[in-house]
């Protein structure tokens, strides 16, 4: 039973969706509609979960005081965020999206920007033509990146030749790629709603 | 003070170019690519007053890179009359969206509800694509200020992607693909994007394929745009300094190189 | 009010014809599977060849236990539990938990989806008791951080930079946070395995991680170390559904040129 | 300059100085960031989705459907109980399989069968001349469908043809990483132009 109910519940959902995929009909269409909507659902409640289980490591944190002060700021974070909505709702010009745009978006922003560093702290590192397929990376790199300097504007060939390196040769070998995930996506999927790929139900043996 | 490794000086000469080229105004030529041109030519082509959904499937730390895309691509439907139905499918880029829509329609006098509507977030973006393929109305019931769906005057028409030119999905990431292959595969709605650079090879294929209909790319992409729009932006402006970034990490390509072989060679020798 | 497609479609068909020719491959597409998963002969003869990256999760795993630090595990930020990568994740990660769970090694996983937080608990928890060591299970170490992207990366970053795992598994759906987290794993000098199917972030996963499951790799390793004859029969579906593609594509190629030459159409059943 | 900016101002060096090293202040705006973006993203999925989908339209009594739902996300919470946890692998089993069947013909259709169609082309064109680009894309694809090949070692023709597959590959993770670099730089760029612009104001 305990294992049997989820599985059948996978397996009858599965199938039930794989079949309507193939028709327009206003039933068809209605499951279309509804059962996303209860992912939506579903995965908002799994939300407060997880959000319960960062409360309850880092309260935990504090308490033994593992690292307290950064734990401190982070939980104050989340509460003054929970609690600005609360009280002022979460549309534009309200606190909420002040600490939005002025806290979490520059924030993140540079969090990101961080990556321009990584990127040319790996090109320094990373990027040595050791074997033939190294080289034809680092050529191929280099190509594009000289293309769309003011370089590329002086030999009028280089960004045809990118354009080309990636329009034929490169995206053929994303295509592939694409055809391999998607048929990777496949049998995976079908192993999960036959009950053969039973990994989420906490191991099969 | 720990001395500087050998990555603080690649980080510190990253700084020192980019910000004196920024610093500097040169303007540089930009000829036009294929791709943007479609995209300017799609939205140039359609009837005054078509509606198009556009969603900022984006997060707040691309900002720098897809505002300017996105601008330029909303000060041109604006600019033509379409009607504009704001969605987005990260949480993060509700409020980008609708600031961005916000500020653009200010600039042509276009009125909320009647030339476009913000309708906001929907979580789980397989989930609201697939339903809004369904009925916009059941995935929104409310827009993103409030006002219940049928109150607002353009959207009545809207009953799900039927009624839409096309879907302009701005994006960072992998979901344009989402749109490409529950959207536009499933629903047949006809798919635009501006994205990164980062993600063009991403959609290369779909690009041949004529599963994506335009893909505006880029500082570079958004550039374009503001060239074919008239309209000078943070495209134009970040152009030199790109290109003096991209002429660094050339550099130190090649100076990584020689200095492998050197050593490779003295380790034989 | 109630449901308005319900008005607007009426009187259409079951059946979609513009969706026939999907249903054909898929159906197709399952009965190979189906084949061989259950056929017993051809189930158990089949070897996969070798990929590089499975010995190497056995020594990495080794490694840190060598050095009595942790193993970070996580699935990527671009994914959710539906995704056919996070299912195939899975599988490392049972597979990874029962060794850590015997060599009593701690397993780190942070991730930014609640849903894959809660499966993430029940395949990791019966992992341990499997392997006979339920009271070294910690529900804490599988957490849920950020689900916004940065918020994600940093926290994970600063899990790598303070707890410095000997070893990194990133495998899953990543996308931009792939490289902050490979190049601060190279910074405290862990192995690092990678593996996804987000191809933009297989390139800097080359440079940057020890070894890189490519696209698809991901999924055949998965079936791999699952242990299990069905799973992994169905890498065997899709190398039989490659060489239809194949033949196929050649076949239509052909097709194509010769009416491309003679200017007459013969055949243009590709044409989707 | 506003607070705003000043705020976003000093956060953006806070974090920036990760690139030294990990220090007290980048700590503490890491801690504060996935505070912040934690509460944001509970709130406002608690908004969009519990009550503007669900509590509210069932309030309204509009849709006794959503009880439905509504009982599925109860279930989750099933797994804080000792002998009712497996009921928690109920809604799970049904986002997996739901998903699943959503995937396959979805995958299916413009994975595989868009993508294999889109490579039909005729190698030659109208005047008989072999088409390059073409020809080109077909190998490309052929060859590295074979690197993906597992039921065999790779030797042989299959082992050549695989080597040709990775010599694609390597061409599209060169160009995806030569376009990587421009889409960071861009960013980078852009924090730049708020540091000069907006907060030191040596720019205009």
């Amino acid at each position: 039973m305990e294992r049997r109910l989820p599985l059948l519940v996978c397996f009858v959902s599965g199938l039930l969706m794989f079949i309507m995929y193939f028709s327009s009909h206003p039933t068809a269409r209605l499951i279309n509609l509804t059962v996303p909507l209860y992912w939506q659902i579903v995965f908002a409640f799994t939300l407060i979960i997880g959000v319960a289980s960062y409360l309850r490591n880092n309260v935990r944190g504090i308490k033994k005081g593992e690292s307290r002060p950064y734990r401190i700021v982070s939980v104050g974070g989340f509460v003054t965020m929970v609690a600005v909505a609360a009280i002022w709702g979460i549309k534009a010009d309200t606190p909420f999206m002040w600490i939005f745009e002025n806290i979490q978006i520059p924030m993140q922003s540079t969090v990101f920007a961080l990556l321009a560093f990584f990127v040319a702290s790996a090109s320094f590192r990373g990027f040595r033509a050791r074997s033939i397929p190294a080289t034809i990376l680092l050529i191929t790199a280099l190509l594009i990146l000289l293309s769309r300097t003011p370089l590329g504007n002086l030999f009028d060939f280089l960004p045809d030749l990118a354009d080309w390196l990636r329009n034929y040769p490169s995206m053929s070998a994303r295509r592939a790629i694409l055809v391999g995930i998607g048929l990777g996506s496949l049998t995976t999927s079908l192993r999960v709603i036959i009950g053969i790929e039973r990994t989420w139900l906490g191991g099969d043996k | 003070m720990k001395r500087l490794e050998p990555r603080h000086w690649i980080f510190v000469g990253l700084f020192v170019a980019i910000g004196c080229t920024m610093l500097l105004k040169i303007p540089l030529e930009i000829p036009i690519t294929d791709q943007t041109q479609k995209m300017y030519d799609y939205i140039e082509s359609l009837p005054e007053g078509s509606p198009l959904i556009i969603s900022f499937d984006h997060e707040a730390s691309s900002l720098p890179e897809i505002k300017p895309i996105a601008l330029s691509i909303l000060r041109h439907a604006f600019r033509k009359g379409h009607k504009l139905i704001g969605v987005a499918l990260y949480a993060e880029g509700t409020l980008i969206g609708y600031r961005l829509m916000q500020e653009t329609a200010a600039e042509y006098d276009r009125e909320y509800g009647r030339d476009y509507a913000y309708l906001g977030f929907r979580p789980q973006y397989i989930a609201a694509i697939l339903s809004m393929g369904e009925s916009l109305e059941q995935t929104f019931p409310q827009d993103y200020l409030g006002n219940d769906f049928q109150d607002i005057e353009m959207l009545r028409t809207i009953g799900n992607y039927d009624d839409v030119a096309g879907v302009i999905s701005i994006a960072d990431g992998s979901l344009t693909t989402h749109w490409i292959e529950y959207g536009g595969g499933r629903y047949d709605v006809r798919i635009l994007a501006g994205v990164t650079a980062a993600m063009v090879t991403t959609y290369d294929p779909y690009v041949a394929s004529g599963q994506l209909n335009a893909l505006v790319a880029g500082l570079r992409g958004a550039a374009e745009y503001e060239k074919l729009i008239d309209r000078e932006g943070g495209g134009n402006r970040g152009m030199l300094a790109q290109s003096t970034a991209h002429l660094y990490v050339i550099v130190l390509i090649i100076i990584g190189n020689v200095a492998y072989f050197r050593s490779r060679r003295k380790g034989r020798g | 009010m109630l449901f308005p497609v319900l008005a607007t479609t009426a009187n259409v068909g079951w059946f979609d014809p513009d969706k026939l020719w999907t249903l054909i491959a898929a159906l197709v597409a399952i009965v190979i599977v189906l084949y061989t998963t259950y056929h017993r002969k051809s189930r158990d003869k089949f070897k996969v060849r070798q990929i590089a990256g499975i010995s190497a999760v056995e020594d990495a795993i080794g490694r840190a236990t060598e050095m009595a630090r942790p193993i970070l595990f996580t699935p990527g930020w671009g994914g959710d539990i539906q995704r056919p990568t996070t299912i195939a994740s899975m599988n490392f990660l049972s597979h990874i938990a029962e060794k850590t769970a015997s060599y009593d090694c701690t397993l780190i996983y942070p991730t930014h989806d609640p849903v894959i937080m809660t499966v993430a608990q029940e395949v990791v928890r019966e992992s341990y008791v499997r392997a006979g060591h339920a009271d070294r299970y910690r529900e804490d170490n599988i957490s849920y951080v950020s689900s916004t992207q940065f918020g994600y990366a940093a926290a994970v970053d600063g899990l790598i930079s303070r707890q410095k795992p000997a070893s990194i598994f990133l495998l899953g759906t990543f996308e931009a946070e792939s490289l902050i987290l490979a190049e601060t794993g190279n910074s405290i000098g862990a192995i690092q395995i990678a593996g996804t199917d987000s191809t933009i972030q297989l390139s800097f996963f080359i440079v940057a991680c020890d070894f890189t499951l490519i696209g698809e790799e991901l999924f055949a390793a998965s079936g791999y170390l699952s242990g299990n004859r069905s799973i992994l029969a169905s890498v065997r579906a899709q190398d039989i559904l490659k060489v239809i593609i194949i033949v196929l594509l050649m076949v239509a190629v052909v097709v194509a040129s010769i009416n491309e030459i003679s200017g007459e159409q013969l055949l243009g059943w590709w044409g989707f | 300059m506003d607070i705003g900016t000043l705020v976003a101002g000093l956060l953006t060096l806070a974090v920036l100085s990760f690139l030294y090293r990990d220090n007290p202040v980048y700590k503490m705006a890491e801690s504060l960031l996935i505070g912040v973006s934690i509460g944001y993203f509970l709130v406002v999925t608690w908004e969009s989705t519990l009550m503007d989908t669900m509590f509210e339209p069932l309030f309204a009594g509009d849709d006794f459907w959503l009880l439905l739902p509504l009982l599925l996300g109860l279930l989750m919470f099933a797994r804080f109980g000792r002998r009712v946890a497996w009921l928690a692998k109920i809604p799970i089993g049904f986002l997996i399989g739901s998903g699943a069947g959503v995937a396959i013909p979805a995958m299916l259709y413009a994975r595989t069968i868009k993508q294999m169609s889109a490579t039909v082309v005729p190698l030659t064109t109208s005047s008989g001349w072999p088409d390059i680009s073409g020809i080109v894309v077909l190998v490309g694809v052929i060859t590295t469908i074979t690197y993906f090949y597992f039921s065999r070692e790779h030797e042989g023709v299959l082992g050549r043809s695989a080597k040709i597959g990775t010599y694609f590959l390597m061409v599209f993770f060169g160009a995806t990483f030569g376009f990587t670099v421009m889409s960071r730089m861009s960013t980078f760029i852009g924090r730049m132009e708020f540091l000069l612009t907006d907060f030191l104001g040596l720019m205009y």
